[in-house]
């Protein structure tokens, strides 16, 4: 049972109170309509899913509203640090950078 | 309320989410005693906190400055305002003002970014109280609400059994609960269940 | 592979069992391998059991970091059924349920496949259209069901709660006579000794710590063993998807979910079949042990932690002491987790990547026990011929980018 | 019936308040403060229950949670509760209880014979190795496996009982009130800090309870009983007897069950039975303690054999001695302890075996002095008794003790006390991931690293003897608590000798023809099947779990596990150490559904939600439909109607002059700033850069995959002001999905929302009459056609009422939305019925809204649409803008080559070719009704309804390429055999051109 601090009501609240939405820094193309099916394709769908450091998004649903994100070990379920929209991470993975490229480019039939 | 027309009564034409709740009542030695303040005027507040014009604004029409720490709430005569989050505020007002109050604010910021919504039908404001509180809270919300973490004027947002409130402890210890309308039946049932081993009384 | 059977187990009474023989060898790696699956759960197994019967290729590793049906085959609630609603979706899974059928006598090993059917509950207006749309493409795809009323779901499991006077009543129900549940370590362990029984190398506590390429085809994979020499490799690490894609800088549509599970103790035989309800978020069955096996909703965020919170676990028995009253009195025994791939769609991937010769086979999410011989058949299949299989073809990671998606949470919901 | 093995004096329990209860029919005497076992051994009951697969007969193993055997089945009726431990169970007055197997009898089971004859043909996984063919006996096999399933029954009645749960918080959470638990719980309460102190039994105190030591000079359970009075005195601890923490979640949330109830009988129905306590706590205190391991011999599961330390408790604390001749085997100094006490009980010691060559602690000595018989260097390889043990064979063993190195000798005795050293109690620390690692010099496994804020203490740590248990809790008291101490005890207990770590005794045949040697006494797990496992290529500790179902029981092989991993150690030439474990999961010992589901059931399942109107629709006999969370009214029906002719009624009213209903459960989020046209422009489909103030028009939103997920009408309040709503069930996903973008990718917009869907109660009333209804009400506001047009808001006074008046229609008729502060909905509603009421206005609920809009050809979001559907799907492309500057959510994907395809199911009409037949909804669509299964679907059908104005059915459905379909005629192959046929059409059926709602 995840207890988490939210950087808006700056108390560490039970996770009933928050609903997870997804990796968090995952922006939208500035111009959709000039990038491949692939590149679109990767960011709706494809993701990093790390068994260990991840940046994530959680909404506090029940409490004031407010998006925010987290680095949160997906194996030990320790959150490391959640910060505001717009900040960036301070713990990041000390392993080979997240991969970037879509198993689906090029040839995947 | 400057919407009726003259001949009618507000209770002629409004009926609060809570009414044929009213009814229920038991043991006066109740150990957790339901007062609903209804009719209040609920209006919420959003605009920018960093922004001197607008704080400044906001507090000339209110009398009391806007609280910018998390979870508190500022009181004035009738005039109560929760802090909701950094850019959003709830202010309860007497009943039937809120609609001078919502004119009052737009002129006084005139050109600002804010947004001035009147949910006072949205939502009642429910008091509880009594010897059975402190387990009934125990109960009904995940969220601590031992003094040593819940004093007095605090607010705060959080569930309430399957739902959701806005609560905030009173100086003399009890507590207030914004309840949305549509939920305020689900509330009430929840309220006699849990409180079955205290007594439950509807002042 | 010597036969099992009941005279077997007689002939060996006679010598008190001393001279049974391992189910499995314990082979050191060799250098290299025509094909290395990696992940030893049953649709590892599975994999590797049909790439030697069906497509004679024996050259063949299976590499498991931990124990053979360790990860989630030993930790699901062990529902086979085939209903879904979509033409891909549906045909896969009762290519799988076909394969059940036989499956114990195929691998001379007693999965326990009981089809004691499975009950999907409607409780409100638009669940029963779903049913009624469901039920019907089943029918027309040669799939048994039927669209039961209360009163016949009451007939079926009488204990069930159909006052119409609650909160989501039971409005009626999709009916699955074929369907049921299986014993999962028996598959995971039954294709494992068929699979060593034609050659097929197990090989346990072996964790694949990365995926080496030369000019964008595979070659083979580092291991806690070394250095593994492969033509092919496949991956078939469910939860563990996305670590392995990461080893060649590769990222999947998939995030890793808790989802979790639990058994009452055993109370006296009360529930003959399997009762599911998406709606409420209840899925139960009584296993021949007497325990009330419940699927409980998957957790909302990403974990490899093989645990949950315990509010998904609450809210579950809520549902079922909603549709039981009596199970209130039951007493939980154990619950777990396990760490589920959960696709976009709802829907598993079988395919080929980017890189030449790496295949990865997952996506199941909360629903590939029901799926584990049809998944090796069919990824055996598409290994052997570096083609996917015509019921695998739907499942290609292109998909994502064409859009040609399956969506089975519309109708699937939870698809345990 | 006299208490046979009750001691004259002493014991924890109160002669003076008797009770009886029955076991099995019989009738026994017991006292307040025995549990059901003190008081079944009181009585010399001696078979308790039969085991799972071999049906031998079981007696009475520990005291407390580690018991295997001792299930019983309690109360009668709908009370009764399957498969308590009677150890666990505390005695009261009319206590009726029975043993879960055993037909006829536990005493004379006929299954013992089957399970003798048969047993040879079941090791472990036969299962596996047969009942395969033919395939299809399967389920045959498997009726008679499943007569033998299972402990106790269940009752068929709903639970009579009622539980709840608290959120509780704390600074320091002890679980155990042993000497650990309360000397940490004393140390953390005196700092002030919230404390919360649980433990399982009725009366803290533990090991204390049974102990004849002293604490500083004191008794030990006078201490107990100074301490827990202490920490009663404190304001600051919680003092939780009757409870246990059973599961130990991340982030320090622990979950204890208080029994609140359950010691006083099925008398207590008023009243919560059980209470789930939910805690949060800062730092927590492990004091589990430890249990003692038995050994593992042949015949070791008769009746009469007993742990030692149970046997002392039984003495000590319940003033009962279970047997009149006892030898007592050990591998440590703990087992002469029982022996003292067993001979101060008055009953003879007929030896104590011990397999330790040269023994010499403290306590050895004291049994020397006392003149009971030590047999060093020996073990007990055998027990023999048919009902109960009556002898056991002791024969000499080597140094290590794997091997026998002389002759046996029988020793007669009725009760035989077990010491085998202890497992410390892991559990708890295991539930979040944590590995218990093996630590030689205590011969058990300890709790492994963690992140988690925990401090151990006492015998959970290998601390076992009483003054290394208190200083321990001492010190993680103060560091959970951020004092410091130095505080120690003294209990005169200075060290004992080394324990030897011995899990199987040797037997003059291996194991696979010894008489049966138990590992698990719950699952009939033995030594051979552990080793027969092994051999099989079982290997891995999880494997032979799995396989021998060695730890499955209920009990989680508390007293079985250890010496099992340590079988399998030995078979496979390893150590414990590099075998290992398998891990604990939650629950520590079961507990209850109905504490977990707590007051979250019936109507409290998920909150319903009610509109201002409610009232109105239950006293006037709406039936309702579950719309999301939503009650709504779905049909209004009258006296002796049935449904259909209800809808045919609420429609036609509507056609032909005016029907209500009430839409106040649409989603409304009120949207302010500069940008708000802006923002629409990216979430809708269509341009909003145009709409004037006192405009409105439909907006569709899409997910980026392209495909629709909500819908509705959008209100231009001014320009930087509007109103929007939302699909009922959709309103809470859809103000997340605005706030998500503008907080996570758009925060230079200027635009705020706030939910109003509560704020506003809406009536819509529809038909040709309608706005005479409206007229009658309202007067500062020009309703005629000319003035106020299709599409048009104006904000006016209605019935005296500040009202927003929308000029939309979801019937095809004129229509009018009036929307007024939800406080005031009700009376507006009962206004407008009495205006309405000359023109015989109908309430109507949502299916007749259905059956109107589909007549329209108007889509249901999540009804028509399932995620797979674009607008141009929905053949709804005019809602789409071509030439929006911004790439709107989900623009981009309609090019992507499947969204593409002009041939993908696309939405239509569907008229039947025979008027009266209404199509079911849900059916699949065919185009050649004489295709041989499986066919191909070329869609379903969404909507289908009968359509009392138009005088036939009427259908909406997707066909791929239905579009360019239009005339054709499709089949829907039904269950029943029968075979329905529909024209494609457009699925606009009444008023193509809108005269009506344009009226």
């Amino acid at each position: 049972m995840h207890h988490i601090y939210c950087p808006y009501c700056e108390e560490i609240r039970e996770e009933e109170e928050y609903s997870y939405t997804g990796e968090a820094h995952i922006e939208r193309p500035k111009d959709p309509a000039s990038i491949s099916d692939e590149v679109w394709g990767d960011y709706m769908f494809f993701r990093s899913n790390p068994r260990g450091i991840h940046h994530e998004m959680w909404y506090h649903a029940a409490g004031c509203r407010r998006y925010f994100n987290a680095t949160r070990d997906t194996h030990s379920y320790q959150i490391h640090e959640t910060y505001k929209m717009g900040e960036l991470p301070t713990v990041t993975a000390p392993t080979k950078a997240a991969p970037t490229k879509a198993a689906a480019q090029g040839d995947a039939s | 309320m400057t919407s009726l027309s003259a001949n009618l009564s507000a209770e002629d034409m409004m009926e609060s989410s809570l009414h044929h709740h009213a009814v229920h009542t038991n043991a006066t030695d109740a150990g957790v005693v339901m007062k609903e303040d209804k009719f209040r005027g609920h209006v919420n507040l959003r605009g920018n906190p960093q922004d001197t014009a607008f704080m400044v604004a906001v507090e000339s029409v209110l009398g009391v400055a806007l609280p910018t720490r998390a979870n508190t709430s500022v009181r004035n005569g009738d005039t109560v305002v929760y802090w909701l989050c950094p850019n959003e505020w709830l202010l309860i007002v007497a009943s039937g003002t809120q609609g001078q109050l919502e004119a009052d604010l737009r002129s006084a910021m005139d050109g600002q970014h804010i947004a001035i919504t009147d949910i006072s039908s949205a939502q009642t404001l429910v008091n509880l109280s009594g010897s059975g509180l402190a387990e009934l809270l125990q109960k009904s919300t995940v969220y601590d609400c031992h003094e040593s973490n819940f004093p007095a004027g605090k607010v705060v947002q959080t569930t309430f059994a399957k739902t959701g409130t806005t609560m905030c402890k009173l100086e003399d210890g009890s507590m207030d609960f914004v309840i949305r309308r549509s939920f305020s039946d689900y509330f009430f049932l929840w309220l006699q269940d849990a409180s079955e081993e205290y007594g439950l009384r509807v002042a | 592979m010597k036969k099992y059977s009941g005279f077997s187990l007689f002939k060996h009474s006679l010598s008190h069992h001393e001279n049974w023989q391992a189910a499995w060898r314990s082979p050191q790696p060799k250098k290299e391998y025509d094909v290395i699956i990696v992940g030893g759960g049953g649709h590892g197994l599975a994999t590797a059991y049909y790439l030697a019967k069906v497509h004679g290729i024996t050259n063949v590793a299976v590499l498991e970091k931990g124990y053979l049906g360790g990860g989630n085959t030993a930790r699901n609630t062990t529902i086979v059924r085939s209903n879904y609603l979509w033409d891909e979706a549906s045909k896969l899974y009762d290519h799988s349920l076909d394969l059940w059928k036989d499956l114990s006598q195929d691998l001379n090993y007693n999965v326990m496949f009981s089809q004691r059917g499975v009950l999907n509950l409607g409780h409100t207006l638009q669940d029963m259209r779903d049913i009624e749309r469901r039920v019907n493409a089943n029918r027309l795809n040669g799939i048994d069901g039927v669209v039961l009323n209360t009163a016949e779901v009451k007939e079926i499991v009488p204990i069930i709660n159909d006052s119409q006077d609650i909160r989501y009543p039971v409005l009626g129900a999709s009916w699955q006579a074929t369907a049921g549940v299986a014993r999962h370590d028996a598959v995971a362990w039954g294709f494992a000794r068929g699979a060593d029984s034609f050659g097929v190398d197990l090989i346990q506590q072996c964790e694949v710590v990365d995926i080496v390429t030369e000019e964008g085809a595979v070659v083979g994979v580092q291991t806690t063993l070394g250095f593994i020499g492969a033509k092919k490799v496949a991956c078939v690490t469910a939860g563990n998807s996305g670590v392995m894609a990461a080893m060649v800088g590769l990222r999947l549509p998939i995030e890793s979910r808790p989802l979790q599970a639990l058994v009452s103790e055993p109370i006296k035989p009360i529930l003959d079949t399997v009762v599911m309800s998406n709606a409420v978020h209840a899925y139960v069955s009584q296993s021949d042990k007497g325990d009330l096996v419940i699927g409980a909703g998957t957790d909302s965020y990403n974990g490899y932690g093989q645990r949950g919170s315990f509010h998904v676990v609450e809210h579950t028995l809520s549902a079922i002491c909603e549709l039981f009253p009596m199970f209130s009195r039951v007493r939980m025994n154990r619950a777990w987790g396990g760490v589920v791939d959960t696709c976009p769609d709802a829907c598993p991937i079988i395919s080929k990547t980017s890189i030449k010769g790496l295949f990865f086979n997952c996506g199941w999410g909360t629903g590939g026990f029901k799926a584990t011989p049809g998944s090796g058949h069919v990824f055996a299949h598409t290994l052997a011929h570096d083609e996917a299989h015509p019921l695998a073809a739907p499942f290609s990671l292109d998909r994502f980018n064409t859009g040609h998606l399956i969506d089975e949470h519309g109708a699937a919901g939870v698809a345990h | 019936m006299s208490q046979v093995n009750r001691i004259a004096t002493g014991g924890r329990i109160d002669r003076s308040k008797p009770m009886s209860f029955t076991f099995n029919g019989k009738t026994f005497q017991g006292f307040d403060g025995d549990t059901l076992a003190s008081a079944m051994l009181a009585n010399g009951v001696g078979i308790v229950g039969r085991s799972f697969k071999y049906s031998r007969a079981r007696g009475i193993l520990g005291h407390g949670a580690e018991e295997p055997n001792a299930l019983m089945q309690l109360h009668k009726g709908n009370e009764t509760i399957p498969n308590p431990r009677a150890t666990q169970v505390e005695l009261f007055d009319g206590l009726i209880s029975s043993s879960t197997n055993g037909w006829p009898s536990v005493e004379f089971d006929l299954m013992e014979w089957v399970g003798k004859i048969g047993g040879k043909m079941m090791p472990p996984g036969f299962y596996y190795k047969t009942f395969m063919a033919p395939q299809n006996m399967w389920m045959t096999y498997e009726k008679f496996i499943r007569k033998a399933a299972g402990f106790g029954k269940l009752s068929l009645d709903p639970d009579p009982d009622t539980y709840d749960k608290v959120n509780v918080h704390c600074d320091v959470m002890v679980v155990g009130a042993g000497p650990a638990g309360l000397a940490a719980a004393l140390e953390a309460g005196r700092s002030g800090k919230r404390v919360i102190i649980v433990d399982e039994q009725n009366e803290f105190g533990g090991t204390l309870l049974a102990s004849n030591q002293t604490v500083d000079g004191v008794e030990a359970a006078t201490w107990a009983e100074q301490a827990t009075s202490e920490l009663a005195r404190m304001s600051n601890v919680t003092s939780m007897p009757r409870t246990t923490a059973f599961g130990y979640y991340d982030h320090n949330f622990l979950c204890a069950l208080e029994r609140r109830t359950d010691h006083l009988g099925p008398v207590a129905l008023t009243g919560t039975r059980q209470r789930l306590h939910r805690i949060r706590a800062h730092q927590v205190v492990l004091a589990t303690g430890a249990i003692e391991r038995p050994l593992v011999f042949g015949n070791n599961d008769l009746p009469g054999i007993m742990l030692a330390n149970s046997v002392s408790t039984y003495i000590i604390r319940y003033a009962v001695v279970p047997g009149q001749r006892c030898v007592v085997m050990t591998t440590n100094d703990s087992g002469y302890q029982t022996a003292l006490d067993i001979q101060a009980a008055g009953r003879t010691v007929v030896a104590v075996v011990d397999s330790r060559h040269a023994p010499d602690g403290r306590l050895v000595q004291a049994a020397k002095a006392a003149g009971i018989e030590v047999m060093a260097g020996h073990g007990v390889i055998e027990a023999q008794g048919s009902k109960r043990v009556t002898d056991v064979i002791v024969a000499p063993l080597d140094e290590a003790g794997d091997k026998l190195v002389g002759a046996g000798k029988t020793l007669s005795c009725d009760l035989v006390a077990v010491a085998g050293g202890w497992s410390p109690v892991v559990h708890l620390s295991c539930h979040t991931g944590s590995r218990p690692v093996w630590q030689e010099d205590v011969a058990g496994f300890v709790p492994g690293p963690t992140i988690q804020n925990q401090h151990l203490a006492g015998a959970i740590a290998g601390e076992y003897r009483l003054s290394q248990a208190l200083n321990a809790g001492v010190q993680a008291g103060a560091n959970a608590a951020g004092t410091q101490s130095t505080q120690v005890f003294d209990c005169g207990d200075e060290s004992e000798g080394a324990a030897q770590a011995l899990y199987i005794v040797p037997h003059t045949k291996p194991s696979s023809r010894a008489p049966k040697q138990f590992v698990d006494l719950q699952n009939d797990v033995t030594a051979a099947g552990i080793e027969l496992a092994a051999r099989e290529g079982f290997q891995s500790i999880e494997h032979v779990k799995r396989y021998t179902a060695m730890g499955f029981g209920t009990d989680q092989g508390k007293t079985g596990n250890v010496n099992g991993m340590a079988i399998v150690a030995k078979t496979l030439n390893k150590t414990i150490a590099e075998t290992g474990t398998t891990i604990f999961r939650p629950a520590y010992t079961p507990v209850t559904f109905g504490a977990m589901g707590g007051r979250d059931i019936g109507v409290l399942l998920d909150p319903a939600r009610h509109t201002a109107m409610h009232p109105w629709h239950l006293a006037n006999g709406a039936e309702f439909e579950n719309v999301g969370q939503w009650k709504r009214p779905w049909y209004f029906p009258q006296a002796g109607e049935t449904m259909q002719q209800t809808l045919n009624r609420e429609c036609l009213a509507v056609r032909n002059s005016v029907g209500m209903l009430d839409a106040s459960t649409l989603g409304k989020i009120d949207i302010q700033g500069k940008d708000a046209r802006e923002f629409l422009n990216r979430v809708y489909t269509n341009a909003w850069t145009k709409l004037a103030p006192g405009k409105c028009r439909y907006g569709l939103m899409l997910k980026e995959d392209g495909m629709i997920f909500d819908d509705g009408v959008t209100a231009c309040l001014s320009d930087t002001h509007f109103l929007m709503t939302t699909t009922s069930g959709g309103a809470a996903a859809v103000l997340g999905w605005l706030e998500l973008w503008h907080q996570t990718e758009w925060p230079e917009l200027e635009v705020y929302f706030t939910s109003v869907t509560d704020q506003w109660a809406t009536c819509s009333f529809a038909g040709p009459n309608s706005r005479k209804v409206l007229e009658k009400l309202c007067t500062d506001v020009d309703l005629s056609a000319q003035a106020m047009k299709f599409m048009d808001y104006r904000e006016g006074t209605v019935a005296g009422i500040k009202s927003r008046i929308f000029r939309i229609s979801f019937t095809g008729e004129l229509s009018f939305e009036v929307n007024v502060p939800a406080d005031q909905g009700h009376y507006m509603w009962k206004k407008l019925m009495e205006a309405g009421e000359e023109f015989g206005i109908t309430p109507y609920g949502t299916e007749s809204m259905h059956v109107l809009r589909a007549e329209k050809g108007f889509i249901i979001a999540g009804q028509d649409t399932d995620g797979s559907m674009t607008p141009y799907d929905c053949l709804m492309g005019w809602a789409v803008g071509k030439t929006k500057e911004f790439s709107f959510l989900g623009e981009r994907s309609f090019s992507r080559p499947d969204t593409a395809r002009t041939d993908r199911k696309q939405l239509v009409g569907l008229k039947p070719k025979d008027p009266t037949v209404v199509i079911p909804e849900g059916s699949q669509i065919v185009m050649d009704p004489n295709q041989p299964i499986p066919m191909d679907m070329m869609g379903h059908v969404t909507s289908s309804y009968w359509s009392e104005c138009l005088g036939h059915g009427i259908a909406m459905g997707t066909v791929k390429g239905g579009s360019d379909r239009m005339g054709q005629t499709v089949y829907f192959p039904q269950a029943d055999g029968r075979v329905l046929a529909a024209e494609i059409c457009s699925p606009v059926f009444y008023d193509p051109k809108g005269d009506h709602h344009n009226d």
